[in-house]
């Protein structure tokens, strides 16, 4: 499931609605993404997402399926914030449910990974009044190549 | 569209900018028609440049840009075809 | 932090609480274990976690200790339930928090893969009527191995 | 202790069993005082093996059993002392 929003989000609620009623999912891995105090030498004030709305739907369900193909899963969240954020804020949550906690793990990392490199959000930071936007990581490509040359382990 | 169309010649086209493409440009989309010999992204990028100072400015280092046809990931010598949505944005930073 | 107790636990109290006034915190990585019904043939009506009270709490806090020496986290969280469960009830919630993904996830796989080789709890599923203690898979042993001779990538 | 001990003779020693090993012990703890030449892990499980038809089934096969002395793993050579809490119990199986 896919939700692109400008609300803040229910982790107890979202993870608890994702494995409900479902008799073989013994596995939830998840992972929540918040808004850091960490600009530099200044102090971080806001951050605004912006997003490219229809095409962020759009990359994250492929992302959804791509994931579902690649691991014996049972489900799969992603919920993603736009707009203003403050520091501590909620992000980002991707989860992964399964019969296997080494597929829920691997999926989930997946999950974020492709997601810092293809889902087209872009992060505006004030810092001591000025706005900047925010430079990409090459880390997050390093991140994301790994997915296209290893075999997930636990099909 | 109300205005005829040689599709050989002049190509109609929604351009998008986001993050700071958009701040350059000054505008976060518009309808253009570049000349029929613009058929890729690559030269759809290197005419919009010539269009005013700001594009200019967005569109110096077009190797660093990324760009969407009808919200897919697209490369610089991707096709471009009357009608096509294509957004240009500097690289992705959510999560 | 460390918890082995009989009551159920709030996940999203729980995370919440883990990052809350943390401003370098951008990553919580989790994973909840459920008891899943998959018995086999017949069908899971209950499952009681027995302990070794003072081991389990002992074994947990080194594993906490060694997680925080291995990867730059904040924190590490280990919540385990023990006494009677019933198909789809939380067992388990371990989570690490970090100014770094990487680190979150990687410490939150290995804990997992820790505890299910050293935290002394025990399984004994009801099944048609009938009592079996879980054994323990193989596979649990050769996750837990993979920690031994890897290198943390993200330290 | 009310009883005098010989210690090189006598080890008094806490034993607590877990899951299956309890099931068949029949008694999740008992103070057991092994003679003197039970001093490691293994001899203690062959001497408790001794004991009853039930520890008998209990230790049959010892390599699957795992131990802990004053709640830390311990090997089958590890040696034992006077006062000791030594836990035996299968592989585990939480999370």
């Amino acid at each position: 499931m896919i939700k692109v929003q400008a609300e803040d989000f229910d982790v107890g609620a979202e993870l608890a609605a994702l494995s409900r009623g479902r008799a073989e999912v013994g596995a939830v891995a998840s992972f929540i993404g918040l808004v850091r105090d960490v600009a530099g030498p200044g102090e971080l004030s806001a951050m605004t997402l912006e997003h490219y709305p229809g095409m962020t739907e759009r990359q994250l369900e492929q992302l959804e399926g791509e994931a579902l193909d690649r691991w014996p899963l049972d489900k799969v969240l992603i919920i993603h914030r736009y707009g203003r954020l403050l520091p501590g804020d909620q992000i980002v949550l991707c989860a992964a449910t399964s019969s296997h906690r080494e597929a829920a793990f691997e999926a989930c990392a997946f999950l974020m990974d492709w997601l810092k490199t293809k889902a087209p959000f872009w992060k505006l930071e004030e810092v001591d009044g000025k706005s900047n936007w925010v430079a990409a990581r090459q880390d997050d490509d390093a991140a994301a190549a790994r997915w296209q040359t290893d075999t997930p382990k636990s099909k | 569209m109300n205005q005829p169309v040689n599709r050989a010649i002049n190509r109609p086209l929604k351009v998008l900018y986001f993050a700071w493409l958009r701040d350059r440009v000054g505008r976060s989309e518009e309808d253009v028609q570049p000349p029929g010999n613009v058929t890729t992204v690559g030269e759809l990028m290197a005419w919009l440049a010539r269009q005013s100072d700001g594009h200019g400015e967005a569109f110096k280092d077009p190797a660093i840009i990324r760009c969407a046809i009808n919200q897919d990931y697209a490369k610089a010598d991707a096709a471009i075809s009357a009608g096509d949505e294509v957004a240009f944005f500097p690289p992705v930073t959510g999560g």
